[in-house]
């Protein structure tokens, strides 16, 4: 399990959420304790013609939440936000321990993830940014309203 | 008899099934006992002996079941009373637990019975009286007494801590005034491990005439106690983390304190008379023990608390030293002067129990514990259930090993290998880690 | 595979170590079960078990005990739920026990937050506002209630009792008023034996809105439920009286219920962030779980739910019908129609559990159990923690039988032999027994 | 035990407990409860010239409670408070799990209630009474005051 969690990729991806940063003037801004840590997650998101037009994020966590925040980082802008919902219901599939192999994604570094199935306690470190996300667009671009 | 220091964990070991098993195909290496510590085998035969011959429910039936089962947690609750020095062991109130027994304290001796004189135990607070806790102290050991803030508007207070995370006692004076009515502190911190100097802030509360309350989840497991002596009013700790089950706890309070105090929790056992108009309530300890007990772990709990007792406890402190030297030598070592690992903690091994939080900058206390599992070391990351405390330092966590009388050298060599493997799969220090934290 | 009714108990009384004992050189026939019911094999094996491979703290720690410690834990949860026919396991909280699952709720939903509009689940009750319990309440039920009575200035309301120990629910068009908030009756008595008719409780209570909580503390030992078909709000029970550990119970309610209660007691694992300042909290359950929880009970709360599942509940409902049946008829046989024993319950087998209460004309209950005890047999004498049942019967207490799925003919044969001595030896009906009581 | 407990002795003892019956005008009179069943006694005392000059009570309880009742019913009047405070206290003495034989005393009767020390939940049973007792002198004649 660990062996495999501190792998380059994923090590690799945390570094790289370094500096993201804040946006100045966003749609929606989302702030989500980890209870169980007391880490933190701020995620700013800006919408445009139906889309996620930029993001930003500030994360004060472990290697895997950093982790999981950059491939947010990566992939999300561009995308519409029912897509951003889909995918992090692939990522909490993905996370069930009996949830079988993780639906296909076209985020590969998801499937990097797929160790931290076998560690509960630490799901909810790669969950956080995922629900930070959709707490973020909930505010900005309410399910079923116009954006 | 004195046990060699190097002899003393491989006897205490044995004695300890859950010690030898591996974890990822690693010797266990258990240091998180400040969160749990394990149970002997002494401990283990006493609840399955009761479970399987003397199983009943207590103080009311008479056949001859309940009066074993009755005797047994009766008896358990004299062992509590002489562990903790008190003079009756109706002194000894059993409890879900040390979080238990203070929110016991923060409703019966905080809510009291209503309007008072406002200065007998069982009158309660009331807007303006003053709770001193500390920023060291335990959720247990603050969330109580907020909630206790919005029911009775007290003013609660914080104690501050030093730099090397211990509870500045020279706020003393500043902090116990007139209002002050219940001092609540921990007598030994479960982050830092610093163990509180109880005879200045016993005297600083008879000064004003406040009780004085203090948390031993951490120092509980550590020999036994002198209540009196010590001349506070309230103890509290929990079965888990002295060698005993979980679900029982521990209030020790003086008996006048008690008999003044008004029920907190209702239900069966804890009353006198019941009708649907009103309800008169039973003499302490029952008082406080409403609906069925925690019997087979009351039962449990003394025979923890008497396996305790039958150590050697100069060599268990002399060993503990020892192993503590060990652990913040290697932290050093590891170090090497770069200032990477950071000790919070006092440096003196008399002041404080074999509780070492430490951080490492660049590298996440998770990601380390995580790190150090597949080296079949067994330590806690985060905050704790201190975050207050981790605010005082600017952190989110730290990485705590804790220690018990069974561990030994290798337990520590264990870790030391283990931290230097995560730190180098961390990167820590190579200026390439690029973690934002701590 | 149905069971013979015979073969029952032979096969299950196999699967408990401590049915096998004497007592006083007799057979141990334990008849106490409502008091507190025996552990099968399997729990104590789960317990041990868990506390030799798994032992640990839940939910904060990442290393392998630990996370096998949470995971034994939550899945017990989901056992529970299961059990209950809940629809997630976030909807039952681990408990002290039945009378701890009470009081949480009296505290939790009945304090509330504070003020609101007054009929939100999560703004408390306030005065004027009504809860209805019964006169056959076992004291958990009735004295947490009147504490909140005294916090707020609620109206408490008690259903009256037939001459045969149920519920009069005639009374409830009457009882269950506009302002009734809450209605909070045993699903079955714990000394008559009575089964609580539960749908036309819901229907007079969601008439008016109110909530509805059921002590299940007999009920739940006698199969799972399915709790969101009754319609209730709350359910409590115990699981030393469900063939599991002492030192744990469950409270279940419904999600959108707890989601709006604010929590009951303050510690570590209920909260989300905390400051001196002020303090937020976790999500359900954990919100109301503070402190350490009772991991290994849990463990075998889980595990005793699993082995009731696994019972044929028809053939163990016949079997304990068929026994009931035996021992009520050898009461009559007893009496020979001169009136001294009076049972008080139904006598429709069909709306009561197996437990048996009545009276001896001039013979004391404690007297009977004595001399019971000294033929091995383990009954309960007293008010059973219902006083004002006792009072509505014009009564100090009972002697009860309460019966298990490992009882058998012999049990029952046994106690008997043993009531026709002790009515002997203290000269029942005789006119010379000169006792005052009852 | 219980075959000793329930002897003619202490049977005879409990029936003649009764319609002992309260006292018209008694200087103190005291009702306890016993919160383990339930039972109650009631105590009345009168005094005369520092003895108790006469007793009533009404016992709603079990054997060993009337018995014991029966006993201070047969012989504490005419003794002193001081007298019949010893005597509770040799009770209490006699219930000792370990307190060894019991002290001699002039009421030969509390020998029949020996076996009951091995059953702790029943001691409240047989002390009841002596408590009411004692309760009752304290109220007219508090120890070391002049009754
Ligand atoms: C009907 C009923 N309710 C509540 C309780 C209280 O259960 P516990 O003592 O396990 O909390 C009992 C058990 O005595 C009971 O029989
Ligand atoms: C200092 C301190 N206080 C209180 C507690 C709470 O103990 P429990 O969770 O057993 O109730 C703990 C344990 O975590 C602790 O370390
Ligand atoms: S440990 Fe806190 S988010 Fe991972
Ligand atoms: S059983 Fe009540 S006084 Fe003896």
């Amino acid at each position: 399990m660990s062996e495999d969690l501190y792998q380059n990729d994923l090590l690799r991806l945390a570094a790289e959420a370094r500096g993201t940063g804040r946006l100045q003037a966003p749609d929606a801004s989302v702030t989500l304790d980890n209870p169980l840590c007391g880490d933190r997650i701020t995620l700013d998101v800006q919408l445009a013609a139906g889309r996620l037009s930029a993001l930003g994020h500030e994360v004060r966590a472990c290697v895997l939440c950093q982790a999981a925040a950059s491939v947010i980082g990566r992939h999300a802008v561009g995308e519409t936000p029912a897509r951003l919902r889909a995918v992090a219901g692939e990522v909490r599939a993905l996370l069930k321990p009996d949830g079988g192999p993780a639906t296909p994604s076209a985020w590969p570094e998801i499937a990097a993830f797929q160790p931290v199935a076998a560690i509960r306690s630490r799901h909810v470190c790669v969950e956080l940014p995922f629900k930070a996300l959709v707490a973020a667009l909930d505010a900005a671009a309410p399910e079923g309203g116009d954006a | 008899m004195t046990f060699q220091p190097e002899a003393l964990p491989a006897a205490l070991r044995r004695q300890f099934p859950l010690l030898g098993r591996t974890v990822h195909g690693q010797p266990l290496h258990y240091l998180d006992n400040a969160a749990t510590s394990q149970m002997p085998q002494s401990v283990l035969d006493a609840i399955a002996n009761h479970e399987t011959t003397a199983r009943a429910n207590v103080l009311r039936s008479v056949h001859f079941l309940a009066e074993a089962a009755s005797a047994a947690y009766e008896e358990s609750r004299a062992e509590c009373a002489r562990y903790l020095g008190a003079g009756v062991p109706e002194e000894v109130v059993f409890t879900s637990g040390c979080t238990g027994a203070i929110n016991l304290v923060a409703h019966s001796f905080g809510d009291g019975r209503g309007p008072g004189d406002g200065r007998g135990p069982g009158d309660g607070l009331g807007p303006g009286d003053e709770v001193l806790i500390s920023e060291l102290e335990h959720h247990s050991n603050i969330v109580p007494w907020q909630m206790l803030r919005q029911r009775r508007g007290i003013v609660l207070k914080a104690l501050p801590v030093t730099d090397d995370g211990r509870l500045d006692l020279t706020h003393l004076p500043r902090l116990v005034g007139d209002r002050c009515r219940l001092v609540a502190l921990t007598h030994a911190s479960n982050v830092t491990g610093a163990v509180t100097d109880v005879a200045s802030v016993v005297a600083a509360a008879r000064a004003v005439g406040a009780k004085v309350l203090l948390d031993g989840a951490q120092y509980a497991a550590h020999g036994p106690l002198d209540l009196p002596a010590l001349g506070v009013d309230f103890y509290a700790f929990s079965g888990h983390k002295t060698f005993g089950p979980n679900g029982v706890g521990v209030l020790w309070a003086r008996g006048e304190i008690l008999a003044d105090m008004p029920p907190f929790l209702g239900g069966g056992e804890m009353i006198r008379r019941v009708t649907i108009e009103a309800t008169t309530y039973a003499e302490p300890p029952h008082r406080f023990e409403a609906g069925t007990p925690p019997i087979a772990q009351a039962v449990g709990l003394g025979a923890a608390l008497r396996w305790i007792r039958g150590l050697d406890q100069a060599a268990v402190q002399a060993h503990l030293a020892a192993l503590t030297r060990r652990l913040l030598d290697g932290l050093a070592a590891l170090d090497r002067g770069r200032g990477l690992i950071r000790v919070i903690g006092p440096g003196d091994l008399a002041a404080r129990l074999p509780v070492v939080s430490f951080t490492v900058t660049g590298a996440h206390p998770h990601d380390i514990c995580q790190i150090l599992d597949r080296h079949g070391v067994a330590l806690r990351g985060g905050h704790h259930c201190a975050q207050p405390l981790m605010d005082r330092f600017g952190i989110t966590g730290t990485t705590r090993a804790s220690l018990a009388c069974y561990n030994d050298a290798g337990d520590i060599d264990a870790l030391l290998a283990g931290l230097e493997d995560a730190m180098a799969r961390l990167r820590v220090g190579t200026g390439a880690s690029g973690l934002s934290n701590p």
